[in-house]
């Protein structure tokens, strides 16, 4: 078991709504990234996942909670003390179109990153390494100077990952990579960040909402409803045998590309997704869950080790 | 034999631009039967949209219908004048489209702009309009349907609101449902209950033309499904049979990528190089560039539709071999 | 997230049409908008036309602005006197020319200034936010809040006549409303994600607003200086037209205007000809801030 | 939408032509650039209109042949002590104000007091009244000097000779109020501005218009105006479009251009025989800063004389409606020696003269202020004059100056050259040399500074010379020391005040002094 | 909502101190003492000092500002130097005719500007379109004096149709309506018809098209209604300007407003009545925009009702 690269302990982000009232994106939230693996965060859109990647890498401030990167608490540092760490994590965007300055050429991009932390001698270092990581991500080289509006989705999503390495970062949080692209493009991608990830020893945080592309790429996955974690352990234990009502639920919903294996729709989760303004009491999902008894809408289940993965259910199925 | 709901042939649309003008659907024929589901799949800007809108006459200028026939229970659409076309529209054809977020008029309760699609087929009173708005979002499993229909579209949830355009299409029971990727800008729950939804019509005798570009969609709804690449249609057929025995090496590179996705650890299968821009198409087949099979026949022309096998119809030469 | 589909298809048609040299989306925008807008192409040529009379102005004319022929004043347009001569016997082309001069840097230079004022409060009001965003914004709602004829005849008042006065004026004037539509752009911009993705590179907070914020505030400033430019000019023309903005015997188009009102019905070429060029130099610009913002603002998807 | 557009098109179309509104007979229409501030006479030394149309005074002055000369109005007869500081006045007896109240000697002794109690501007002439010191500090309330005998009786005594005292009698100023009925709104409000005059106040709407109306228990003739509406037009080109299209029946030119009263009125037979002109009597001077760099030099003043030709500004500025001054006392008043030669206009003398004086070409430097607020005749002739010295190497820049900052470099004594004009309000050249040269303090706050301290003592005390030939000689000689000797101004031109007639006005008679102010009565209306 | 009117109402009050601290400031620094102008030709530098005395001009500036901040709120804005009536009076009188022709000319403004505005997004890139766009431009880069003087000389004097100038009956204020409105309506026109080109490209108006609505129908139930947001606030916007250009066509047209009063405190240098009639302009812009930001609240519902599932 490799040692822990980021640990997140009881992470709490809330944002104003107006009239005093607090939208409680993520609560409590603790979860560990090993080196080199690639850790998958799913759920629905609004369910804070987003909010807890920026947070991780220090894009968004905690309102509670520490995290610790390779075992040193970076919540509390100062701009300057947190430097060295900014080093250490990436980001990689959904929309092709709006991660990549339209301004700025294709090479001044990738160089950004080289010229912050003067990674290079002089200008000709820099222009080699730009074209280094062009190739790298595949990107044809005579286009050092084009801008972004010249280049297809895909084209411009490797010039975001060629940026996002360009620093030698240990961990890339990669938020939606691939949901803006069609399925041909987006295996390429796909194939690109599994190669990079063995090449360049990194370590993933994969945030995204379709749950077979996490099953592909992933090697543990954290499963978040409104918020909380309901579920997390290694992706085949996850995916195979779902132990958290909600993560039936999601999976079973997933249509498969697959005429005869049609589902009759039997275990369908009816009802809506609740306000994060003022959510439910309790377990925050028993006002959907049909296990749902008086203990889960009491009490808020801890995230407790069951057949092999941790699951935050007081009756997993 | 029953009359087909939808029988679209040849139909051609072509936007002029300062380069001579392109056409983002080309030649493209298909049918609709009466209470079966058909599937219109592609990548993006494949024209599967720009299909949907042709049928609906909703295609934005420049770009006109240039040729081709659309004949709804019979009836040609492309004939028909302004007002006839307006009668249709909302009544007997409907469509509900991809965002729910901007498809309704943000300062308008969602009740009445339901109501306004009855008042302008049925000659009824307003309380009857109103009463049969309440009725439409119980079918669609809208609950507390009094307190929503006065809710503006901001507060409601996307589910919600996608039910609430349901309803607006099916309250004067069309004969034809057109949706155009209903579900993409939903979750993967939701998507599933508005899929359930869609059967649920089906099953009542609507017939519906369903555009996606998700494969796993089509898989589990449509009875019927055309895959569409740069304008044209490069093969349809029954479902089952085009999932299980794909012929087209588009269609086979599309299902051999949404399947390597389940078989863990290799790598995913891609199809080589990009989209063609539609400006500038290569010549004959447009899948050529990108495909394992291509040879001078390819280059030569571009292929017309062949029937290979009852209702299983492909656009190319070397159909079903295998590359070496 | 997916409704992007739509968009992605419609952009890329769109951009990949540009040919492939390495153009910037700025050049190929402005190229783009040359060749379909006449006009804005017309109203460059017009302005050109301009700056030339204005900067060869003793070239062209024999006379100084100033030259008092007392013996033929109010004359009708002769060969002497290709527009005629106006109350105090002076040649109304060569006042026109050297008005030019006057009326084109009022025009110009205080709109700069109060664009860089503006540009420079409101990227800073927007990125920063909190107390330093209420002061500017507050600061600028005084300004905003007068009419602006009524602030530029304070402040002409107060400072007295003359030219260096009008530019202050003039960039008084503007400059609030400029601070406000970057501020607005700044907070657009903020969201982006290539920002947040800079952000996450580590890029310093100088260096954001330099590199990221302002270049692409740039099509906005092009813009508000060509729109803002015409307006200096009818204020400074208003001003003089109530006598409060540059003084006789130097020469602007307002107040050649205001001169001739009284000689309307006995000569009215004194008015006609100022008047025509306010207009035409006006509209000329107007023409091209119109081009420019369909061209180059983003968010114009459909002129 | 669009039908609604397409109705209020034509509502403006169809508005009447309610230009030329039928007019009743007895109605006289003019119109003003600027409104009045106050009908106070006391308080005011611009806005004469009122105090002239509806207040009586002692004196009017009238012109008579040409001349003008002091008749006798409210006062019937008066007799003068032999040192000529007491003056015993008889008063017309019977006359009311226009509320009925009597006018008696007391209201004239009220009418002094008050112009000292309240302290603004006119205050130069009841100032000469004995006692007049104590009650200006507040010491005193009633005038020492002044004894009422009855009501129609009364004495006032100097407290040194004035000859020219009747003639100031005759200035606006000296309108007479009543003491009985005096109320705070008086001056403000039309109600309570009660004066013995031929007409009263029927309304005053600020910045807009005011109406005067026949007052019926007037003690003269009634006159053929019987309401004068007065508006307040500040745009000179709409005044013109006003007047040729019949909305006023009279117009005073003073402030076209001559260009425009060429064109517009004399070329054109429907107006020119109605133009009366009448001279404005006052002068226009080019000041010259006698303490101010080379301008201290007498011979440089002679030059500027010499440099500045006064008859190609009288042909091309005044189109001929004016006539050449030559020395300090102007045309018209009594006391103006006709026989002075002007200076001809000489540029090659004038270097010449510059060169003796020791200045080579372009070494004077000063500058020629403008006013901001005058009309264009007046800047025009600014500009001219600079460019004429700068033929002859004076480089004289005209700078314009706001008025309230004009009026300040002026009164601080720094101003170097300007173009001024002075117009007389009486009869007396006391009223043009005495301010310009009567003490130190007023020749430096009109910033002339004349230096010859001696001259200065005696126009002060010419004032004091009770015989008339006496007064006249000194007055001359005097005249010629200041500017045929010393050249303290360079005298220009006094301009013609022309007006045009509408046609329902039968004939006008101007004031004498070409005023912008008129009596009504001397308007005849066509019946 | 209720916060968010308060923030929005202190702000309003904010601007508006503002604007009285800076006027008085800027109006105290200013060179020429108004009694000597008050004197006139006559007046000698000892009557001035009395005058400067009875005026108050000699007290420190601060004292000055708060008497004078106290006055304003019990409607005593100082007596004017020059009309030597209370400023409040003079205004009063004045305030009304500049709101008649205001109005005036925003009536005619709005009615033209959205008429054309609509007519040529209906008829985008069509010889109509670029037609009113044309006038519309025209209309922008005229100058207000420049339009006031050729309708005064063509319609009023030439052709005797409206009075030229002076203030008798509603029949004055058209012509200075359609000359201070002409400059308006050229900016509302090409506001509604950028607003409405944008809104008929949003998605609900094919859904109403889907829905079997006419074009018309689309345009007068759907895109107006949303097109009336934006120009709501670009009303507010506008009435700077009508008072902006009020100051010439009174002048021109001779009207007794607000505008031709300050231009007459100018050259008077009449500072009471210069900082009451700038100070009321002020105002009245600061409760238009106030109008404007609730009128906007109240027409969008996004904003009435808040809140929303996210």
């Amino acid at each position: 078991m490799s040692e822990i690269l980021l640990e997140a302990r009881h992470l709490t982000r809330e944002f104003p709504a107006g009239k005093g009232r607090m939208v409680h994106a993520v609560t409590d939230v603790s979860l560990q990234i090993r080196e080199g693996e690639t850790l998958a965060l799913v759920g629905e859109s609004g369910c804070g996942k987003s909010t807890l990647g920026r947070m991780l890498i220090r894009l968004l401030e905690p309102t509670e909670g520490e995290i610790l990167f390779r075992g040193t608490e970076i919540t509390g540092l100062s701009a300057r003390e947190f430097r060295p760490f900014r080093r250490q994590m990436q980001m990689i965007f959904q929309d092709p179109y709006a991660s990549l300055d339209p301004r700025m050429s294709v090479r001044s991009i990738i160089a950004e990153p080289l010229k912050t932390w003067n990674l290079c001698r002089d200008r000709e270092a820099v222009t080699e390494r730009v074209l280094e990581l062009m190739e790298a991500t595949g990107v044809s080289g005579e286009m050092l100077h084009r801008y972004p509006h010249q280049f297809s989705g895909g084209q411009r999503q490797r010039i975001g990952i060629a940026r996002a390495i360009a620093a030698e970062p240990s961990l890339i949080v990669c938020d939606e990579p691939v949901s803006a692209l069609d399925v041909s493009v987006q295996n390429q991608i796909l194939n690109l960040l599994k190669k990079l990830q063995k090449t360049r020893n990194l370590t993933y945080l994969f945030i995204s909402h379709d749950l077979s592309v996490v099953r592909h790429i992933s090697d543990r996955t954290a499963v978040m409803f409104l918020g909380k974690i309901c579920e997390t352990g290694d992706t085949e234990t996850v995916y195979t045998r779902p132990r958290h009502p909600y993560t039936r639920f999601l999976l079973n919903a997933v249509p498969r590309p697959d005429p005869r294996r049609r589902e009759t729709g039997g275990e369908l989760l009816a009802g809506e997704l609740p306000s994060p303004v003022n959510p439910p009491p309790g377990c925050r999902f028993h006002t959907r869950c049909p296990f749902a008894t008086e203990e889960c809408r009491r009490t808020d289940p801890p995230l407790r080790e069951t057949d092999g993965r941790l699951v935050a259910c007081h009756h997993p199925v | 034999m029953e009359q087909n709901t939808l029988e679209i042939s040849h139909l051609t649309v072509s936007f002029p631009t300062d380069r001579g003008g392109f056409r983002p659907v080309n030649d493209v024929s298909l049918t609709v039967r009466k209470g079966q589901i058909v599937g219109l799949v592609g990548e993006s800007g494949c024209g599967k949209s720009m299909t949907a809108r042709a049928v609906m006459g909703l295609i934005r200028s420049p770009g006109k219908v240039t040729g081709g026939q659309i004949l709804l229970e019979g009836k040609d659409l492309l004939a028909l004048n302004g007002k006839e076309m307006r009668s249709l529209r909302g009544n007997e054809l409907a469509m509900v489209f991809q965002d729910p977020m901007t498809s309704l008029n943000p300062v308008v309760p969602v009740g009445k702009q339901v109501e306004e699609a009855i008042l302008l087929h049925r000659r009824v009173s307003r309380e009857e309009a109103r009463k049969r708005t309440l009725e439409a979002f119980r079918n669609v499993g809208i609950s507390e349907a009094e307190k929503r229909s006065r809710s503006y579209p901001h507060e409601l949830s996307g589910g919600l609101r996608q039910r609430v355009m349901i309803a607006m299409a099916m309250v004067c029971c069309p004969r034809l449902l057109i949706a155009d990727e209903p579900t993409t800008a939903l979750d993967v729950i939701m998507e599933a209950q508005i899929l359930q939804l869609m059967r649920q019509m089906r099953d009542r005798g609507t017939s519906i033309l369903f555009i996606s570009h998700n494969l796993g969609v089509i898989a589990q709804l449509c009875d019927y499904t055309c895959v569409m690449y740069a304008g044209r249609i490069a093969e349809q057929g029954d479902t089952r049979e085009l999932f299980e025995r794909p012929v087209h090496p588009y269609t086979r590179g599309l299902l051999g990528a949404v399947s390597s996705l389940d078989r863990k650890g290799e790598e995913l299968e891609t199809i080589r190089g990009s989209v063609p821009a539609p400006g500038s198409l290569p010549a004959g087949c447009p899948f050529g560039p990108r495909c394992g099979l291509c040879d001078e026949t390819c280059r030569g022309a571009c292929p017309e539709p062949r029937e290979i096998s009852p209702g299983h119809i492909v656009r190319c030469f070397h159909a079903g071999e295998v590359p070496v | 997230m997916k409704n992007r589909q739509k968009e992605l298809a419609e952009l890329h048609q769109r951009r990949l049409e540009d040919g492939n040299g390495p153009v910037s989306a700025f050049r190929a925008d402005l190229f783009r908008m040359f060749r379909k807008n006449r006009a804005a192409a017309l109203s460059v040529l017009v302005i050109l036309l301009l700056i030339l009379a204005a900067v060869f102005a003793p070239v062209l004319t024999p006379y100084s602005y100033d030259d008092m022929d007392l013996g033929n004043r109010l004359s009708p347009p002769s060969a002497a006197h290709l527009l005629g001569t106006d109350e105090g016997g002076r040649d109304i082309l060569t006042r026109l020319l050297y008005g030019a001069r006057i009326s084109l840097l009022i025009g110009v230079v205080p709109t700069v200034v109060s664009i860089l004022i503006g540009a420079a409060l409101g990227t800073i009001a927007g990125w920063r936010g909190g107390i330093t965003d209420t002061v500017i914004m507050r600061l600028a709602d005084i300004v905003l809040a007068f009419p602006s004829m009524l602030l530029a005849m304070v402040i002409m008042f107060t400072l007295g006549d003359g030219l260096v006065n009008v530019f202050l004026t003039l960039a008084l004037l503007n400059w609030a409303a400029v601070a406000r539509v970057v501020r607005a752009e700044t907070l657009r911009l903020k969201n982006t994600e290539y920002i947040e993705a800079a952000r996450a590179i580590g890029v310093s907070g100088p260096v954001m607003l330099l590199r990221h914020i302002l270049p692409n505030c740039l099509p906005t400033l092009i813009v508000l200086f060509t729109l803002n430019v015409p307006a200096a000019i009818l204020t400074e023309s208003s001003l003089s037209f109530l006598g409060m903005g540059i003084q006789p015997p130097s020469a602007s188009w307002g107040l050649m205007v205001n001169a001739g009102k009284n000689y309307l019905y006995s000569a009215p070429w004194i008015c006609a000809a100022p008047g025509l060029i306010i207009m035409v130099a006006v509209l000329a610009f107007n023409f091209l801030g119109d081009g420019l913002r369909d061209a180059l603002d983003p968010h114009q998807k459909n002129r | 939408m669009k039908r609604f557009f397409a109705v209020l098109i034509c509502l403006c179309l169809l508005g009447s032509c309610a230009a030329a509104a039928g007019a009743e007979d007895g109605l006289l229409r003019t119109a003003v650039k600027y409104d009045i501030t106050t009908m106070d006479v006391a308080k005011t030394s611009d806005d004469y209109l009122i105090p002239m149309n509806v207040f009586d005074r002692l004196f009017e002055t009238r012109l008579v042949n040409g001349n003008p000369s002091v008749e006798k109005s409210l006062c019937t007869d008066y007799t003068v002590s032999a040192d000529g500081l007491t003056y015993d006045f008889t008063i017309r007896g019977g006359v009311v104000f226009s509320n009925g109240s009597a006018l008696t000697a007391s209201d004239v002794q009220y009418t002094f007091e008050r112009l000292l109690k309240i302290n603004k501007q006119n205050t130069d002439i009841a100032v000469e009244v004995s006692g007049s010191d104590k009650v200006l500090k507040g010491e005193a309330e009633t005038l020492s000097g002044f004894t009422v005998k009855d009501d129609t009786h009364f004495s006032v005594t100097l407290t040194e000779p004035n000859a020219g005292f009747p003639a100031e009698l005759s200035s606006p100023a000296m309108s007479i109020v009543d003491r009985e009925t005096m109320s705070a709104g008086f001056g403000t409000v039309p109600a309570e501005t009660i004066g013995s005059g031929p007409y009263v106040v029927k309304e005053w709407a600020v910045n807009d218009h005011y109406t005067l109306e026949y007052n019926s228990k007037y003690w003269g003739t009634a006159p053929s105006v019987k309401k004068l509406i007065v508006s307040v037009v500040a745009d000179d080109s709409v005044q013109n479009m006003k007047f040729l299209s019949g909305e006023l029946d009279m117009i005073d030119l003073q402030n076209q251009d001559s260009a425009i009263v060429a064109s517009t009125y004399k070329m054109d037979p429907k107006y020119s025989s109605r133009i009366v002109s009448t001279r404005k009597v006052g002068m226009y001077f080019l000041a010259l800063n006698n303490t101010s760099g080379a301008l201290s030099n007498t011979k440089v003043r002679r030059a500027v004389a010499m440099a500045v030709d006064v008859d190609d500004l009288i042909r091309n500025l005044y189109n001929g409606d004016a006539i050449r001054e030559t020395g300090a006392i102007p045309t018209g008043i009594w006391g103006h020696n006709a026989d002075l030669k002007p200076v001809a206009f000489d540029p090659e003398g004038a270097k010449a003269l510059l060169k003796e004086a020791g200045y080579s070409e372009g070494q004077i430097r000063f500058e020629i202020a403008l006013d901001s607020s005058v009309p264009s005749t007046v800047a025009n002739m600014c500009y001219a004059v600079s460019s004429r010295l700068k033929a002859v190497g004076i480089a004289a820049e005209v700078k314009t100056y706001e008025h309230a900052a004009w009026l300040e470099k002026r009164s601080s004594g720094t101003m170097e050259c300007f173009v001024a004009r002075w117009g007389m309000d009486y009869n007396d050249p006391a009223n043009i040399l005495y301010t310009f040269f009567g003490t130190e303090e007023k020749t430096r706050q009109r910033s002339i500074n004349y230096q010859d301290k001696d001259i200065i003592a005696r126009v002060a005390k010419a004032r004091a010379i009770v015989d008339d030939s006496a007064r006249l000689a000194e007055y001359r000689a005097l005249e010629n020391k200041l500017i045929g000797e010393d050249m303290a101004w360079v005298p220009l031109l006094q301009d013609m005040h022309l007006y045009c007639l509408g046609d329902r006005v039968e004939s006008f008679t101007p004031h004498w002094a070409g005023f912008a102010d008129f009596y009504a009565a001397d308007v005849v209306l066509k019946k | 909502m209720k916060k968010k009117l308060l923030s929005r109402l202190g702000q309003s009050l904010i601007a508006l101190l503002g604007v009285a601290l800076l006027l008085f400031l800027m109006l105290r620094v200013v060179p020429g003492n108004p009694a000597a102008v008050m004197m006139g030709e006559h007046g000698d530098n000892a009557a001035i000092a009395r005058m400067t005395a009875e005026l108050g001009l000699d007290q420190p500036i601060l004292t000055q500002f708060f008497r004078y901040i106290g006055d304003c709120f019990t409607g005593n804005f100082g007596t004017s130097y020059s009309l030597s009536k209370p400023v409040a009076e003079l205004m009063g009188g004045a305030f009304l005719n500049t709101l008649w022709l205001a109005l005036a000319a925003a009536l005619f403004a709005w009615i033209l500007g959205i008429a054309c505005g609509v007519i040529a997004a209906v008829r985008k890139n069509g010889i109509l379109d670029h037609l009113f766009m044309g006038v519309s431009l025209m209309g922008v880069s005229i100058p207000v004096f420049l339009t006031a003087m050729i309708l005064q000389y063509f319609i009023a004097f030439r052709l005797h149709w409206l009075p030229i100038a002076g203030m008798d009956g509603w029949k004055s204020f058209i012509l200075p309506a359609i000359a201070l409105g002409w400059n308006s309506a050229g900016s509302v026109a090409r506001l509604v018809r950028s607003t409405l080109l944008d809104i008929l490209q949003e998605d609900y108006i094919d859904t109403a098209r889907a829905k079997g609505r006419s074009q018309l129908g689309v345009l007068v139930f759907h895109a107006l209604r949303n097109a009336m947001l934006p120009v709501v606030t670009m009303m507010a916007l506008q009435l700077s300007g009508l008072l902006s250009g009020a100051v010439i066509t009174e002048t021109m047209f001779s009207i007794n407003g607000i505008g031709r009063l300050a231009v007459q405190a100018i050259s008077g240098r009449d500072i009471p009545l210069l900082q009451g009639t700038v100070l009321f302009s002020t105002a009245v812009v600061i409760l238009g925009n106030l109008g404007a930001d609730l009128l906007y609240t109240v027409l969008d519902p996004r904003i009435r009702k808040g809140g929303g599932p996210q």
